[in-house]
């Protein structure tokens, strides 16, 4: 039993109050590059609990981190010209302006 | 002619050549020439009609069973297969539908000008459907049957049909369809139920029959979507606004199809499906109740909404709202008369009707109107079509002589010891019947000649007298000697009865014990 | 029986040989556009390669089915059985359809940059991995892979803002969903103590499932239900099919939803078993307001594209209705229907290209009006179509609701096929119409139809796949032997499933 | 000591990362974003998983956050007007994001016995150590390894495949981007 | 002789007939001779048949009826109903009767319709009618009867509308079809009712197990009795639905004679009559019957006075000599009733055709100067005595037998009838009523008579001076037939000479082994000795009154001619506009129904609750939605994300017990 098992719960509750800002955030937002920061902020939230839990189950849970960072790279990566490619289009990246397709 | 039959093994592939003969057919309709289309369609609907009388002999009328059965094993891992077979009742239905389709075909020979190959190749393909629906014992190859003639049908009026054919095609399709979708769920769940007692997962009608008891507390759900599938179908009040759209809209063979033939897998399938079914709930005080309060509904109503439609067609339309009403009285009366009686009022309503609408799509090809007020004293220019007219009138009227009568009454004087109030309450059918029909033909045939449009009218000619002839012969003969008729489907009737009655006394017994009422 | 050792490098290689296979063709499409990828011709030889490369992994798919490979021991990070056979293969006909009608398209639309294939390529291979995912990571990775992959499909005609504007709807919303996905996969891992599913079942059977892990499979579930598009995580779908090149909303509504349907499938059959009670309820809100909003709202459609869209939705919802079920025969209703639909909507798609350009938006039930007497073939093609979505005896999206409601009712559950077919009826309120748009209707001028028409090879592919739904709706016997024998191999744990 | 740090860096996640959240522009949400990621790898550290911390720093705070920075830079947004939603949505998101907050802090009543209670439904016999065996087997291996080997002889050997994978993604991401951000193709 | 087997040759000749004229009627090319062979010859060879048989009867008579099955008709299970015919006395009674009458009528109608453009199609009607009538009247079962029974309905629906160009004609054929059709109704329903007490339609079987099967006196006989007796207010034109005999005058005035005179009309005399141990086993229903009777003659015979359309005299006058003969059977004189059926077929067919024979004389005045008059109206008449001599003898012996003045037929006929109303009156005070009510209608009936012969024949000339020069006595081919009947009319009473004349109840004896069975329940002992003479008196007695006060009221004031005649004004309107029955029928029962079935049914329940609310509302609902959700569908990523996590919270919230 070390110190870090003690904070599991705290450790899962923080993350669930930074994944719900991160919701918060994609609610609140217009901006698409916020958006996809606050989405970020909800991968970030989940690493937490993976870390958390990783002090029970083993380095599994650490592992896992590394491919949400990978996933969360690769996504930033298509994400970020996605928004490049529309920005070329609409000189704005407020969704606002963005609802072409609708109905 | 038996000899003869079992001699070419007629018992062994009719019924399938009676399936795939029009489907075969479509194919030279297609490929052929645009003009040709319509020879090849009645040749082949001619052999048909032709093939399919000899199932007159074939039957063993002693035998109230299904006959000639045969079976093809289709989709073995959900216990499906083609099966088909038949007895009286099947057997005068598809005599009806074969009859019908060379005369419908005719009936559109001049009428139908665009897009022939696509016409006939639709009406073969509903010829199959039709004849499969009443051959089928396998209920997943009834169903199949039963839903695939909505698509021929949905083209025959919506391509073919008049200006609001859009709407009235749709609604057809999407009215129909709502009630079968229903019945699939029913048909699976009662086979599941039986698979859960017996074991044995089996689309087959006589294993289901034989286990429909098995649906056990489900078994008022499963009548109800049977009982609404067919309802519609019927249409029984009120799920028949549908029929009034789809008879104007449509061309003349799509109705005469449609009132001849279409509406009585409604009841056909009550008198198969439904009612042997669950004849627990079918029969039940409550059940029998409220089919019988509707059927009656439905006569009076029907007659008395067909009154006054200004449109010929609408009021044939309303009117078979009516006689069918008669026979869904006689169905739930369950004695041997009112069930005979039935039959005889699906066979001549088909008569009756058809030729109406077939009169009726001849006077339009001359005058392009089905408003009755646009006619009027036409007896004295055309007297052969006058005279038809009222003959087929009367006999819809249910004159006694003629074919409406027989089947009207034998409905109602079954159905008089099982629901007397209501018996006679539809017996006033007959007096609105006469009303609504003879207003029209007073309107239409005769009063005075005032619309100088009318008066060059044409009489029938040789086509269409060729038409009618059969139609008014059947018409005649039935209402004079129906016996055969009867006799054939006799056997047929009691097996209904049987199958319905050990649980539900149906029939009252006899009060003064003078004579027995219904043979057992 | 061909039983592979899932712990030697070997062994993974061979369970892993369609993916490999179709991963590396993908790097070998790939060099060859870098060299060329300049001119029309360019594009199509990395189609046809892409095509090749289709073919090669299902070569080697079939060689894994045929030797009917299982896996020694617990299957590890990818399943070997039947079912992962059967999704992978509905995710390779989808690509292959793909490819076929856009080798036409592409030029058509003049989306030169051969790049399309190889992503094609690589989603098809993301969508192998999501189906045949026996763990929650391999799944995670195999849905980002196939995300991916679509997000930049979907925004690939850049000279497009609707194209683009699809993209972001799609990657954002997809994003987004990740998020709750990953959450889940979190939660359960931190109840198990693993990601592998048989094991995750194994654990969670015989007991109450602790909320940790219940919360799990709720985040699980959002995620999934985002993929398969279920309402109401569905809103993103009609603005995406919309959007997107039309052969790519065809392999949305196929491979992507084939394979989500398999992960989803094979999540709650192998991993929550047990926690039935839990899933089954949520199953049946997504199913029921999927079918509901998915056909109501394409009643009220202008848009032929749109439509299909709102259909794809429905349909998500009588899957559900299958997924519900929990059994075997379920499972197998899900793989026949995902058949079913998918050969149904690829067609479809597949006929839109045909009928306009500028990714076929402003194709309406208007424009086709009259179709059928220029374009015979056209019309019957998708008449035949638009009849097998609504479910029409003699077509497989008959057969496929058939088994559907089989299953459904075999669980003596009778509500939910109820709805369906309640629901189906209100989807003839948009299939109808477009049968009567083209036989039944004028066309609005004489040289209306002028523009319609369809490459060789797109012609032949959605010619195939009439040909399938008819010939399967006439004789779907093996089919239905396949799909059930399919479904039975699903959970190698032994545990028993759900259901009576 | 621990539990203190762990708060006061706890402190710091939700602080900053509400800031993220609200903060006027792009820029500054993004900054913010990545003082979020540098408290969480301190609390990476507490939590006994120092090379997930190292790598949070290096990677995600240090590479995939600068990606970001040079985007809303290259697209210029340094203008100052918000892109808050109204009233309206200010207020569904205080619910909904509550309600979600709400449902999900369920979680902060796990501790590692009440986990290993509910795994092992026996709750005499529940005894972590010997449950969480893996996690104690880790740290054995990272004494002994050190914490890089503790983690990469999973991820090449149980792991193996996604790792594969992963490797097919960020290939796809990388022509994705490329067919998507170039000028010219 | 002819053996009752060959009874069926009754029918095929005029069915043969029928065919043939029907066959000329399509053709283009009129074939007059060929039709005035064929039409009045099957008669008279369908009447040489009924002689024969007669005879053959005659010679021996059957106490069981012949029976001469044809074929099964439809055979069910344990009903089966075979098409048959049945000999007995009471049948060949009326075979005669319609033979006989009828022959002489279509000999009668060679010269009224010879001119006529529908002559083929006219004859083939008629023969067409007596084929029905026969097949009534021959019927062994109630459903063959009620063959003929609809059969002669349809005969006289086509022959009502003969010249169908005319809306009123087109209309009173239609009215005459509807009003038959709700007494079927009744014969219907009774059928029913019969099958299921009896298991049985056979005249002969309900006759002989109804003692047994049924309760006399019986709810379930009375009913049976009531439905039948519906039956027959219908096709008898009894209250309540007389309302079609005289607007069924528009027909050719043959077929007045032949129809709505002779035969068809007295088809529910003959319907009683034949079920007779029914009625006799049901005093209520009996009563019923014979009050409806009584009412009826003397109403209609009010209505008769102040009529001026000589046809439509002789229409009402029908019908009250219908409410006659159902006194009579009412009051169980069943052989009176078919008594006063046969005297009453002579003299109103005489009648009949006598104005026939007038209206043709008009009808040809008129037209030579091509006058629009009415050539129907009495008023238009007068003085014709000297034009056409044999008619107006000929109509006055017809007038003094229906005024029941001895020794014409109508006397001994009628006078029969009211001694058994009285007879009945001694079990049921009631019958008193009905007896005086008869006896009113004597009256009456003596009163309109004369007021017809007097406005007709008597007087002065008020057709015009041109068209006097134009009336003539009708051709042979129409007065010979008169002549046959004015000596019937005379000697027709012999049939059934009661004892005071020296007779011995002739037809009553004859018919007896039919009405055995109802009279096993019900016997009318006639009265004997004074109070039968007082009663023969004081009929006597009121007719010769009547016809001297019809004679005196017509002649002592001038009638104007029609054009010229004021207007009717209070109770004279009243009896002139038939009491408004049929307005009040128009306004209580036709027009209500049609705003029933159009507005309430057709557009309200039809189009709008079931296809406006149900079926389009339900697609329209569902479109709606459709909009709704469409509408959800913003574009907007805000939206989508909101909806996205409602969603999750739903399932979230599920999740956590």
């Amino acid at each position: 039993m070390t110190d870090g098992m003690a904070l599991l719960g705290p450790a899962l509750g923080l993350s669930a109050i930074l994944f719900s800002l991160g919701v918060a955030g994609v609610l609140l937002r217009r901006n698409v590059i916020v958006l996809f920061v606050c989405i970020e902020l909800m991968l970030n939230a989940v690493n937490l609990t993976f870390v958390a839990l990783a002090q029970l189950h083993g380095a599994s849970g650490q592992v896992m981190v590394f491919f949400v960072m990978t996933v969360a790279a690769a996504e930033a990566a298509v994400g970020l010209a996605i928004i490049l490619a529309i920005f070329r289009h609409k000189q704005s990246v407020d969704l606002q302006n963005i609802n072409l397709l609708r109905g | 002619m038996t000899e003869f039959l079992d001699s070419i093994g007629y018992g062994q592939w009719i019924l399938h050549a009676l399936v795939l003969l029009p489907l075969l057919g479509v194919v030279p309709v297609l490929l052929g020439p645009e003009s040709s289309a319509k020879w090849t369609a009645l040749t082949v609907t001619t052999l048909e009609l032709v093939l399919s009388a000899g199932l007159w002999w074939a039957l063993d009328p002693s035998r109230g069973t299904l006959q000639l059965v045969s079976t093809t094993p289709w989709i073995p891992t959900w216990g499906i297969s083609y099966r088909v077979g038949l007895d009286g009742i099947s057997l005068v239905m598809v005599l009806l539908t074969t009859l019908m389709l060379p005369i419908s075909v005719l009936g559109s020979w001049r009428s139908i000008t665009k897009q022939e190959r696509g016409f006939y190749a639709m009406m073969l393909t509903l010829l199959t459907g039709l004849v499969g629906v009443f051959l089928a014992l396998d209920l997943f190859v009834f169903y199949i049957f039963f839903e695939v003639m909505l698509i021929p049908m949905y083209f025959i009026i919506g391509v073919w049909g008049g200006t609001n054919r859009l709407y009235a095609a749709i609604k057809f399709f999407i009215y129909t369809m709502a009630g079968s979708l229903l019945m699939l769920v029913a048909i699976v769940a009662l086979v599941w139920r039986i698979q859960v007692v017996t074991g044995l997962t089996s689309f087959s009608y006589d294993h289901v029959l034989q286990h429909a008891g098995a649906a056990g507390p489900l078994a008022p759900w499963l009548f109800a979507a049977f009982a609404l599938a067919f309802a519609i179908k019927v249409p029984i009040f009120p799920f028949h606004t549908w029929l009034p759209d789809a008879h104007v809209e449509a061309p003349t063979a799509g109705s005469v199809l449609l009132a001849a033939v279409m509406l009585k897998i409604g009841t056909y399938g009550f008198l198969r499906f439904a009612v042997p079914f669950f004849p627990q709930v079918a029969l039940s005080p409550a059940v029998s109740r409220i089919v019988v309060v509707l059927a009656v509904i439905g006569i009076i109503y029907g007659a008395l909404v067909a009154m006054v439609q200004p449109d010929i067609k609408k009021l044939v339309a309303y009117s078979s709202v009516s006689h069918l009403g008669f026979v869904m009285l006689g169905i739930w009366a369950g004695t041997l008369q009112s069930v005979q009686g039935s039959l005889m009022v699906m066979i001549s309503h088909g008569f009756s009707t058809g030729a109406l609408f077939l009169l009726i799509g001849m006077i339009y090809e001359r005058r392009h109107t089905r408003l009755i007020a646009d006619y009027g004293g036409i007896a004295r220019v055309v007297p052969l079509f006058s005279l038809i007219f009222t003959v087929v009138a009367l006999s819809s009227i249910g004159l006694p002589g003629l074919n409406g009568f027989v089947g009207e009454f034998l409905v109602l004087l079954g159905s008089f010891a099982a629901f007397p109030l209501a018996t006679v309450l539809a017996t006033t059918g007959v007096i609105f019947a006469a009303a609504y029909l003879l207003w029209a033909l007073q309107r239409m045939i005769y009063n005075r000649l005032d619309n100088p449009e009318n008066e060059r009218l044409t009489d029938l000619n040789g086509r269409e007298l060729a038409i009618m002839a059969p139609l008014l012969a059947g018409i005649v003969w039935l209402g004079l000697y129906p016996a055969p008729v009867l006799r054939r489907m006799e056997p047929a009737a009691q097996r209904y009865i049987q199958l319905t009655r050990p649980s539900h006394e149906a029939a009252p017994v006899a009060v003064t014990g003078s004579a027995a009422r219904v043979r057992p | 029986m061909n039983r592979i050792d899932l712990g030697s490098p070997l062994g993974v290689a061979m369970a892993l040989l369609p993916e490999i296979l179709l991963s590396t063709w993908a790097l070998i499409v790939l060099l060859v556009v870098s060299w060329r990828h300049e001119t029309a011709q360019d594009s199509r030889l990395a189609g046809w390669l892409s095509l090749a490369g289709l073919l090669v992994s299902g070569a080697g798919l079939a060689a894994l089915w045929v030797t009917g490979a299982t896996p020694e021991g617990l299957p590890q990070m990818v399943a070997l059985d039947p079912f992962r056979y059967g999704a992978s293969a509905l995710a390779l006909l989808a690509a292959a359809g793909t490819v076929l009608i856009s080798l036409g398209y592409l030029e058509r639309e003049g989306l030169l940059a051969p790049e399309y294939y190889p992503l094609v390529l690589l989603a098809t291979a993301g969508m192998m991995f999501l189906a045949g995912a026996e763990d929650l990571i391999v799944l995670f990775l195999g849905l980002e892979v196939m995300s991916v992959a679509v997000y930049v499909l979907a925004g690939y005609n850049r000279a497009d803002p609707f194209s683009s504007e699809a993209a972001l709807k799609y990657f954002l919303i997809g994003a987004f969903a990740s998020g709750f996905l990953l959450y889940g996969i979190a939660l359960v891992y931190g109840t198990t103590g693993t990601t592998n599913l048989s094991i995750i079942g194994a654990q969670l059977s015989g007991r109450p499932i602790p909320l940790m892990a219940a919360l799990g499979l709720g985040l699980l579930l959002i995620g999934m239900g985002f993929k398969i598009s279920a309402v109401p995580f569905h809103m993103w779908a009609p603005d995406v099919y919309d959007g997107s090149p039309t052969p790519i909303s065809g392999l949305m509504a196929t491979g992507v939803k084939a394979a989500a349907f398999a992960a989803l499938v094979r999540v709650l059959l192998e991993a929550f078993p047990s926690a039935i009670g839990l899933w089954q309820p949520i199953v049946a809100g997504l199913a029921i307001a999927s079918m509901a909003a998915g056909n109501l709202v394409a009643l009220a459609q202008q848009s032929l594209k749109r439509m299909l869209a709102y259909s794809s939705i429905a349909h998500a919802g009588y899957m559900l209705v299958a997924v519900w079920t929990g059994t075997h025969a379920g499972a197998g209703a899900v793989l026949l229907y995902l058949l079913a639909y998918g050969l149904t909507t690829l067609a479809s798609f597949g006929l839109l290209t045909a009928l306009g350009r500028g990714g076929e938006r402003e194709v309406t039930y208007d424009d086709i009006a009259g179709l059928a007497s220029p374009r015979p073939a056209i019309a019957f093609g998708l008449s035949v179509c638009m009849l097998s979505l609504l479910g029409f005896p003699f077509t497989v999206g008959f057969i496929g609701k058939w088994y559907i409601i089989s299953a459904t009712v075999a669980e003596g559950q009778m509500i939910l096929p109820v709805i369906l077919v309640v629901t189906s009826v209100l989807s003839a309120g948009y299939y109808l119409p477009v049968i009567m748009a083209m036989y039944m209707r004028p066309a609005p001028g004489p040289d209306h139809h002028a523009a319609v028409g369809l490459s060789p090879t797109a012609a032949a592919a959605i010619a195939l796949s009439v040909a399938a739904v008819l010939l399967f709706g006439l004789w779907p016997g093996g089919l239905l032997d396949l799909a059930g024998t399919s479904a039975r191999t699903l959970t190698q744990t032994g545990l028993p499933l759900a259901g009576p | 000591m621990t539990e203190a740090v762990f708060y006061v860096f706890a402190a710091c996640a939700v602080a900053t990362a509400s800031m993220c959240v609200l903060s006027r522009s792009a820029m500054s949400a993004v900054l913010w974003l990545t003082a979020t990621m540098l408290s969480l790898a301190a609390l990476y550290v507490l939590l006994g998983a120092e090379f997930v911390a190292a790598i949070q720093v290096l990677v995600y705070a240090g590479a995939v956050m600068v990606l970001f920075l040079f985007v809303v830079m290259l697209l210029n947004l340094g203008h100052p007007t918000t892109d808050m939603r109204g009233p309206a949505a200010m207020a569904a998101t205080v619910v909904i994001a509550g309600l979600l907050a709400i449902q999900l802090f369920a979680l902060w009543s796990y501790s590692p016995d009440r986990l290993a209670a509910e795994i092992a439904q026996a709750p005499e016999f529940s005894d972590p150590a010997s449950l969480f065996a893996a996690g104690q087997a880790t740290r054995d291996d990272a004494v002994a390894r050190g914490v890089v080997g503790a983690v990469a002889a999973p991820l090449f050997e149980v792991y193996l495949v996604p790792f594969e994978i992963t490797s097919i993604l960020l290939l796809t991401a990388i022509v994705g981007a490329v067919v998507l951000a170039k000028r010219k193709i | 002789m002819i053996a009752s087997q060959w009874v069926w040759l009754a029918v095929a000749f005029p069915l043969a007939g029928f065919l043939v004229n029907g066959a000329l009627a399509l053709r283009r090319a009129p074939a007059t001779t060929a039709v005035s062979i064929v039409g009045p010859g099957v008669l008279l060879a369908a009447f040489a048949v009924s002689l024969g048989i007669f005879f053959g009867l005659l010679r021996d008579p059957p106490h069981q009826p012949h029976m001469v099955p044809l074929w099964s008709w439809m055979p069910v299970g344990s009903l089966d109903v075979t098409l048959a015919f049945q000999v007995d006395q009471l049948s060949t009674v009326m075979l005669l009767v319609v033979t006989g009458v009828g022959s002489l009528i279509h000999l009668f109608s060679v010269g009224y319709m010879r001119e006529d453009p529908g002559y083929a199609r006219y004859f083939a009607y008629l023969n067409l009618f007596v084929v029905f009538m026969l097949v009534l009247v021959l019927g062994s079962n109630l459903p063959t009867l009620f063959i003929g029974w609809e059969g002669v309905g349809l005969c006289s629906y086509l022959l009502i509308g003969f010249w169908f160009s005319e809306k009123a004609n087109a209309d009173a054929g239609k009215k005459a079809f509807i009003m038959n059709r709700i007494g079927d109704f009744g014969v219907l329903a009774a059928m029913f009712l019969l099958w299921r007490e009896l298991g049985t339609l056979e005249f002969a079987d309900i006759a002989a197990r109804a003692p047994a099967g049924l309760a006399p006196g019986g709810a379930i006989v009375t009913l049976i009795t009531l439905f039948l007796f519906l039956g027959c207010t219908g096709k008898s034109a009894q209250i309540p639905l007389y309302t079609w005999l005289p607007d069924a005058m528009a027909g050719p005035t043959p077929v007045s004679a032949l129809i709505h005179a002779a035969t068809m009309v007295t088809a529910g005399v003959y319907l009683v009559a034949r079920t007779n141990v029914l009625f006799a086993m049901a005093p209520l229903s009996s009563a019923l019957v014979a009050g409806v009777g009584a009412v009826t003659a003397l109403f209609a015979a009010t209505i008769a006075l102040r009529q001026y359309d000589i046809k439509k005299v002789l229409a009402y006058s029908t019908v009250s000599q219908l409410g006659y003969m159902f006194l009579g059977v009412g009051s169980a004189a069943f052989a009176g009733g078919i008594f006063h059926l046969v005297t009453h077929a002579f003299f109103k067919a005489l009648l009949f055709l006598g104005a026939g024979s007038v209206i043709h004389a008009m009808h040809h005045a008129y037209h030579a100067t091509h006058s629009h008059e009415d050539a129907q109206d009495m008023r238009n008449m007068g003085g014709l005595r000297q034009h056409m001599p044999v008619t107006f003898w000929l109509m006055t012996i017809a007038t003094l037998a229906i005024a029941g003045i001895p020794p014409f037929s109508g006397f001994f006929s009628k006078d029969e009838i009211l001694a058994s109303a009285f007879a009945r009156g001694a079990e049921m005070p009631v019958y008193y009523v009905f007896y005086a009510f008869g006896l009113a209608a004597a009256l009456l009936t003596a009163f309109y008579m004369a007021r017809l012969i007097a406005m007709t024949f008597l007087g002065d000339n008020r057709s015009g001076a041109e068209e006097r020069r134009h009336l003539y006595e009708a051709p042979w081919i129409m007065t010979g037939p008169l002549l046959v009947l004015g000596i019937l009319s005379v000697i027709g009473g012999v049939i059934n000479l009661p004892v005071f004349a020296g007779g011995h109840h002739a037809l009553e004896g004859w018919l007896e082994p039919v009405t055995a069975a109802g009279a096993a329940f019900a016997r009318v002992e006639l009265p004997h000795g004074s109070t039968e003479l007082a009663l023969v008196g004081g009929a006597v007695l009121v007719g010769a009154v009547g016809l001297l006060l019809g004679y005196r009221a017509t002649l002592t004031r001038k009638t104007p001619p029609a054009r010229e005649a004021p207007a009717d004004t209070g109770l004279a309107l009243v009896l002139n506009r038939k009491y408004y029955v049929d307005e009040i029928y128009d306004a209580a029962v036709v027009r209500p129904l049609v705003w029933l079935s159009r507005v309430v049914l057709w557009k309200g329940v039809d189009q709008g609750l079931i296809d406006g609310a149900a079926v389009n509302g339900s697609a329209r609902v569902s479109r709606g939605f459709g909009w709704l959700g469409s509408r959800l569908q913003t574009g907007q990523v805000g939206v989508y994300v909101v909806f996205f996590l409602v969603g999750a919270l739903w399932i979230l919230r599920a999740m956590i017990r």
